[in-house]
């Protein structure tokens, strides 16, 4: 049924036809929808799930791995400030394979306080092991939960669903919310081998010393490289349900581009129309969307980027001291390759400054006249 | 593509006035977009919330500096900022007041402005407290009379999806406001 | 094992925790979880933050207790154990004990927001605290527990713990919950019997249970039990209940209560406590003793005979 | 399942979420010992207070009658001091 | 004075000389005896601080933000579970400039439990912007507190320094303790502009829009960019007045090294007699120590490394789903230069697997067999 | 601007908030601030966590305040507040105040465990928690302050909040600090004669201001005032103060309540309460009234006449 | 210290630490008011307690009598309510 | 580079043993490292602690694994585990016992075997609780007889700098114990 909602709500329902067991939540600015949405869905009987309303983040995603290990599906969704006070849980979440579900509105991490969009949330949680996916549209929030659901419980490990702060958490816009039906053809109930059960005693996470321990954080490994497969098959399976397919990257024009320009999450839309009109002036420029972060699509990106002429991303985001978090993982995953182009490495949007069709425009044009990259760093939009 | 900048003050509903205009779009099969300011919304002050229309899907999502049209529901926000910061020569002005569009000359050079009273309409259909009446779904009748960009159907269509309370009634305000809306027919 | 058996015990006979685990000589924390798991029996969950009991079970891939142990983070102890009391309501699992197991520093101080949360909504969980009254698992620093007066490796004998134990129980009554209870690893047959009494009620159970721990004491492994006697014939740590947050009983009145000196003088980390900090620990001990008394609506007063 | 200590080879064999089951029995904690309990039967009033209060579970009871486990027996010495009759004695581990 | 300690000791007595005057911090395995010692300290007045016991490591961090705002220099120390505690503590610090000085023993990450060492720790914090210094020996976390002070009050940044778990915070070798009145002279107290003060009062922190914050956050950029000029500096000055010089990177034998091994901490130092047995068999191989990696020290790296002919990276860490940490940077940073070597990226010593000469002697011996680096990752240790 | 003022005024006259802040029409938080800081006096350091202040105060580079203010996360007002004294402390600043101010959501929820750590401690700071009973700044979510019956935006009206209001007064006083106290921005005399009466006590301190939030409660701007009163005369909140946690003292002793009818009539969040929970809350208040009355040692018991 | 808007153009003006300075008297919150309340000085018996319990400030006291600073004074409408000669009025401010 | 491995259970002080010594051997000016097993360590379980000495700066951090030497607290653990696992050929195993180095023939092959009875002794200085008493520092002594690693001087120094209570009495156990080694000199 298509409806006009925000992001926030795309989220919410994204749980709902998932059939979420149980939640925890605590709210935060621009997440509050989320959970209002969830109170609202689950009083109304809804949505059939344990709703409970814990006293911080850091209790919510430990509810979490506590419910996710008894064999329910679980969801729970934050920003920015309460995501970082989850960052232990998300590694337990991890550690203990406990495939929970996570949305995080991407917001601006304080001090200063803050409530506008960037990645410096999300991204600090990239050295975890949980999924990431970035999404562009409230369409895409909604399918990406269902799909994350899918991909987590088959490989054991959380994922983090990501939209942007009121550019997608607060605009409503057309959604279609798929046939229960449908979606239950498509996710399975989650039904994992081994739980707690007094029937079957386990213990889990007892301690473990450097022989076992090595080996199961190279078994996590393995799982987040299978997912890559899964997450390209889900998102085809997806397609073929319900006509919208997804990947670990998206292409735009990008066949005959000799200049690429790579960007995520809403920047990647509005990149679109620069694109478009780009290509209206002659140049040969097209968008590559690094849709999931987590597990980093390194094949995918250095069989479309070998052979360029130039690229050119855009991070609304930073790691203090090295620059802009998705540059420095494309040049990681290209380094070793033959015949790569160079890479400039913009940073603009931080803390929600505006990006716009023109600013991207001028990255792109910025990139096309220069040589090569002068600066590990190339700021837009920072009142110098 | 429309862009469409609505002013408000922090619960006259300006964001309410938004989205029910998005719906009602949606529901002809149409793409849109329907956002408030991003911040901190504080009852009485100054408030803004945006619409995007086009007939394909809409991909820009940066936030809107040139809208095509201004609806304010507020008058008295004309003395405290700039509603027409941005809007395209000859947009329209949508303003709630009792006032007529010839009394402000300082718009009419460059934009198309229309007035009604939707805060008397408002009250005469009971919306919100009297002190403070929801003018928003009456003057989203008198914007589609004057910009064309919604049927009036529609558009009470996506009112009563959107609004909790009293649906009827806020569809009679905006059939009202729609009838009674002052301009300049071209 | 047990062959032939004719005799009635005073505690059930199954043992759910094995043999071979990892505590040290005279581990108060390990008949704690014994007494326990005789209790609850199979049907069981614990979950365990941080503590001794992270180590006492085992390395992996060996435990050595026979119900499901979720290790958790050290500071979610109960709101692990909500997690999987939602969990098993979800999946329509409601007989299922869960049972959120932690020691006094991942209870008085890095879980006690945990803890009231759960509280607050009275999740229907047991949330048992055994208490050696420091972390020991670290190497004995001073928790919220640590009673004024004793040496840890955090308050140096030239600095000992200034500030007086936590007072949780009471805290946790402020809570309202159901049922708050304290007992000891001297009393088994009692401490069971609250376990039990735990099982039965819906909501937030709360059971405090004093856990002498002969490193962190620094007490002779042997004197275990004799020292957790002593802590309640003493009065230092009084075993009573508290329903509904309103209703005190004590389950053992002590009328003659033994010198707090004789609990004291057996550990080394008093051993630096001169006669006049005894006295105000004697006075301190008796006088909130006496309190209870009263709450408990008890018309007594008790004093310490030399 | 076998009781014994499991030692896993290889990543593959190791269960994915760090999962143990109940074989600390594996573990003869009586190589800790350094003193030994040992019951005198004849005063022995088989009361199983000595049972009741080992931490280490290594007194079990056969034919109604405490028996020390000595390949898990720590020697705490908890049942030599809780013994009523006293009867629970200790002694030096050769050296 | 000389003494024989181990680096848990060498921690706390960095911070005794360094005059700090709030302490905030909670026990954990394998830290304690940084505590511990701290507590003796300051009951004998060796050292004249005050000492909260916190309840937990988020409040450590949250008490040393507010002392550092008064003015104090504050000094904490955690590892594993309780660093990731801190997170969103680290990201306030950062935030608020507020230098104060952490100290972290590397442990894995739990579940399962677990106490050895890795980098997953401190690297899971490598976006926040708080400085990283890595040492190699006791006498060097000693060194590094005093120097950390010195640059995170000039650049009001915080610092971590960081050491291995067990093979330093629990091994004792000598460690020359300087004498204090020297100290007082290379390290002046701490003395900024702006402090919570009745007398001239400022809030800190306030809610900032895009406007305002992207400047803040590009100046915390340009603050951790100067460090690298800092610590240089101070390491130098450090040796001229103390007989030890440190900088961001540490060159072994690398002049004329055709190959380069990188590594850091402890494995950097075994690594040493590695080179030196390979140079014996006539190898032409060197080692490059990374030593600070926040900042990152391109420049250096970028210096050292072109024209060599193939480099290996040792990685006591994952990030999941894309890889090494120190290589991916290392890769990064190289990425746009022109005659840079092919880079192997090796990992080992996961949650303390034991790393011996042998170890590193086959890494450096399988990168000069091989001809071009086959897989992201490659495993070293692991069974398999 | 005070030109020619002859008059007593019954608050101090200084000013240390200024106007043009953030706060809504008729907010009580707002008023909390402005008679804190008239008790405090210049000499004090606020720290505040995420809660409504951060955004009455003022974006960057503004500020309402004109002390020294630390924003600081949720979960840390009385830990910063701890590292703000320790920080003074060490630096010989010792007379100058340091004051955790925090709504009920930081203080009774995420931020209940650094408060709990700081009053074991005794740490020398002034705690206040207005509360609006509700998550305000982030649109009215339910927070464990939250009362029985409420709508919140969590807490539905099919199904609104079912656990009452965590007792944190008594919460508190079983921390045993120094003092612990209510208020209520209706009663701004005795909301400052007891802020000024924390300042001069060395250790942890505990205020509780009861204070309405137009938005939240759904209630007229203008009411504030009134409702604040009411909370009080209907014995919804008692003002009271317990000093070392035992010795009650009532400081507006409520002979003869109105029915809390009155109180919660004038607030949307309570209108689809039927008859018969009014009926339920309105025994509640008045037994846990005469609860207080007689831990206060005063012989009375109140009911409501109708 | 200017009280009035501060507005940096350029990072480099900014304080490093988000520092901020008691100026919010330039956001003129009068602008918020849909309702003036106006003081009938005939029956004001200048108790002060509309001064008391103003939230926003907005009320002070120049030669012994309350003024509302209609600048800033948002309309909340405490003071009407709580005066207690209720000699405060609510006007309509004009549309 | 010298690497010596000293067994003991928790409690004995197999870590104070191999601290003391490498505190000594330092206070020559030369290196040294000391440490522990990296673990959790329980009274009565079996314990490893271990002592690099070399003259110049010691870089290799991993662990011993054919240590030169190997020193043994406790002559129980020698049912319970392996003490010679990864000696060197020829090292010294220095046994706390009463028994004579002849006694344990199936070490005599590879290694050098010494035994002192340095229970004993611990119990004649009054070295700990008499049911366990301390007999780190006294088996020091004998180590420094056999392995001439470190001289008696230097050792009984360190030995008064690391040992909190009865340094005098340590010494003296020490020194008797180097008296009365039972070895076979070369
Ligand atoms: C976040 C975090 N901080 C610190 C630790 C380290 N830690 C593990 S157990 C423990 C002490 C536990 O004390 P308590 O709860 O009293 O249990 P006990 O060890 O005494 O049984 C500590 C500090 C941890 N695991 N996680
Ligand atoms: C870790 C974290 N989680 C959540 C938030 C979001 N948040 C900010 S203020 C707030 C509500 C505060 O409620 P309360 O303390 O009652 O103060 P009030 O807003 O009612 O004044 C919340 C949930 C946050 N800033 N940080
Ligand atoms: S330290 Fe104490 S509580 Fe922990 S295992 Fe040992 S005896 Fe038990
Ligand atoms: S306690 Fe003593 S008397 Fe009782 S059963 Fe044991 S050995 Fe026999
Ligand atoms: S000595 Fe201790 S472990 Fe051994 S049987 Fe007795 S009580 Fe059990
Ligand atoms: S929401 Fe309530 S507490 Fe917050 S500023 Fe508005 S009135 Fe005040
Ligand atoms: S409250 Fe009324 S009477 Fe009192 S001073 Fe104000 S206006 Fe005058
Ligand atoms: S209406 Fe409100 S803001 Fe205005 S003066 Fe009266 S109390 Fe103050
Ligand atoms: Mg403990
Ligand atoms: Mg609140």
């Amino acid at each position: 049924m298509k409806q006009v909602i925000m992001g926030n709500h795309a989220l919410s329902f994204g749980a709902m036809i998932s059939r979420v067991q149980v939640i925890a939540a605590y709210p935060i600015t621009p997440q509050t929808q989320v959970v209002e949405l969830l109170s609202e869905l689950c009083a109304d009987k809804r949505l059939d799930a344990e709703f409970i309303k814990v006293e911080s983040e850091h209790s919510a995603m430990a509810a979490c791995c506590g419910a996710s290990a008894v064999g329910a599906r679980t969801f729970t969704a934050t920003s920015a400030q309460g995501l970082a006070l989850m960052h232990e849980m998300i590694h337990w979440a991890v550690g203990g394979r406990l495939p929970v579900v996570l949305g995080n509105i991407n917001r601006a991490m304080g001090p200063p306080w803050t409530i506008w969009t960037d990645q410096n949330d999300s991204l600090s949680q990239r050295d975890t092991g949980c999924l990431q996916f970035y999404a562009q549209s409230n369409q895409e929030v909604l399918d990406t939960v269902v799909q994350a659901f899918k991909v987590s419980e088959q490989i054991l490990l959380p994922s983090m669903v990501i939209l942007d702060a009121f550019a997608l958490s607060h605009t409503s816009e057309v959604v279609d919310v798929p046939d229960q039906k449908l979606v239950d053809e498509y996710l399975p109930p989650f039904n994992p081998r081994y739980i707690l059960d007094p029937k079957e005693p386990h213990t889990f996470g007892g301690l473990t010393g450097p022989d076992g321990y090595y080996e199961l954080r190279y078994k996590i490994e393995e799982a987040i490289q299978d997912s890559k497969r899964l997450i390209n098959e889900t998102g085809k399976e997806f397609g073929e349900l319900f006509g919208r397919e997804y990947g670990l990257v998206e292409k735009y024009k990008l066949d005959d581009a000799e200049i690429v320009l790579i960007a995520s999450s809403t920047i990647a839309s509005t990149a679109r129309v620069a694109i478009d009109e780009l290509q209206e002036e002659g140049k040969k420029v097209g968008l590559l969307r690094v849709r999931v972060f987590r597990p980093f699509p390194s094949e995918e990106i250095r069989e479309l980027l070998v052979n360029r002429k130039k690229v050119a991303v855009i991070d609304r985001n930073i790691s203090f001291g090295h620059g802009g978090i998705f540059a420095q993982e494309i040049k990681s995953a290209l380094y070793n390759c033959k015949d790569k182009p160079p890479i400039w490495g913009y940073i603009t949007g931080i803390g929600g400054r505006d990006v716009t069709v023109e600013h991207i425009k001028e990255i792109v044009n910025d990139t096309i006249k220069s040589e090569k990259p002068e600066q590990d760093i190339l700021w837009k939009g920072v009142k110098l | 593509m429309i862009e469409i900048r609505v002013h408000g003050r922090g619960g006259q509903g300006a964001v309410v006035a938004s989205k029910a205009l998005a719906i009602a779009v949606a529901s002809e099969g149409r793409y849109v977009q329907s956002f408030p300011e991003f911040g901190v919304e504080r009852r009485g002050a100054p408030v803004y919330a945006f619409t995007r229309i086009d007939d394909k899907e809409i991909y820009v999502r940066s936030k809107i500096y040139n809208p095509d049209h201004v609806v304010v529901l507020d008058p008295t926000l004309i003395e405290a900022i700039d509603v027409t910061e941005g809007l395209h020569k000859g947009g329209w002005i949508l303003i709630n007041t009792t006032k007529k569009p010839g009394d402000f000359q300082e718009f009419c050079k460059d934009f198309r402005v229309a007035t009604v009273d939707a805060y008397n309409i408002a009250i005469k259909y009971k919306l919100g407290p009297k002190a403070s009446p929801i003018v928003n779904t009456a003057i989203l009748g008198a914007f589609s009379k004057i910009s064309g960009v919604v049927s009036l159907d529609v558009l009470l269509k996506g009112i009563k999806e959107i609004v909790p309370i009293k649906p009827e009634e806020n569809a009679q305000a905006a059939t009202e406001a729609y009838n009674s809306v002052n301009f300049k027919e071209e | 094992m047990e062959r032939g058996k004719t005799m009635k015990l005073s505690i059930p006979e199954e043992e759910l925790v094995l043999q071979g685990h990892l505590a040290c000589q005279g581990c108060g924390a390990t008949l704690c979880m014994r007494y326990a798991l005789k209790a609850l029996g199979q049907n069981t969950i614990l979950d365990i933050p941080a503590c001794c009991w992270s180590v006492i079970d085992g390395p992996f891939p060996h435990t050595s207790v026979k119900v499901p142990l979720f290790h958790t983070a050290f500071e979610t102890a109960a709101c692990a154990a909500s997690g999987i009391r939602a969990g098993l309501d979800a999946l329509g699992r409601k007989e299922t004990n869960v049972v959120a197991w932690a020691g006094d520093g991942g209870t008085f101080d890095i879980g006690i927001q945990a803890l009231s949360g759960a509280a607050e909504r009275n999740d229907n969980i047991i949330y048992i605290c055994y208490d050696n009254e420091a972390y020991m698992n670290t190497g004995i620093q001073r928790s919220s527990a640590t009673p004024y007066g004793a040496w840890t490796t955090t308050t140096p004998v030239k600095h000992f713990k200034k500030m007086p134990k936590k007072d949780l129980v009471r805290i946790m009554a402020a809570h309202r919950i159901p049922y708050t209870a304290t007992a000891c690893v001297g009393y088994p047959e009692d401490f069971i019997k609250k376990v039990k009494k735990a099982k039965e009620i819906q909501g937030t159970t709360f059971l405090h249970i004093m856990s002498p721990c002969p490193p962190g004491w620094k007490s002779l492994p042997e004197e275990t039990i004799k020292l957790a006697k002593l802590a309640v014939t003493t009065c230092y740590f009084p075993i009573y209940e508290i329903e509904n947050g309103e209703k005190y009983t004590i389950n053992k009145v002590i009328k003659n209560p033994k010198p707090v000196k004789e609990f004291l003088e057996r550990q080394g980390r008093f051993r630096h406590l001169t006669e006049e900090l005894i006295e105000k620990i004697q006075k301190n001990v008796i006088d909130s003793y006496n309190g209870l008394l009263k709450k408990a609506g008890l018309d007594l007063e008790v004093h310490v005979k030399e | 399942m076998s009781k014994g200590k499991i030692v896993y080879n290889r990543a593959k064999d190791i269960p994915l979420n760090a999962m143990s089951v109940d074989t600390m029995l594996f573990n003869k904690t009586g190589a800790w010992r350094n003193v030994r309990p040992v019951i005198d039967y004849e005063n022995c009033i088989c009361c199983m207070i000595c049972w009741k209060f080992c931490p280490d579970i290594s007194i079990y009871i056969e034919d109604d009658k405490p028996v020390i486990d000595y390949d898990y027996c720590k020697g705490c010495g908890i049942c030599v001091e809780e013994c009523p009759k006293k009867c629970i004695s200790i002694e030096e581990e050769g050296r």
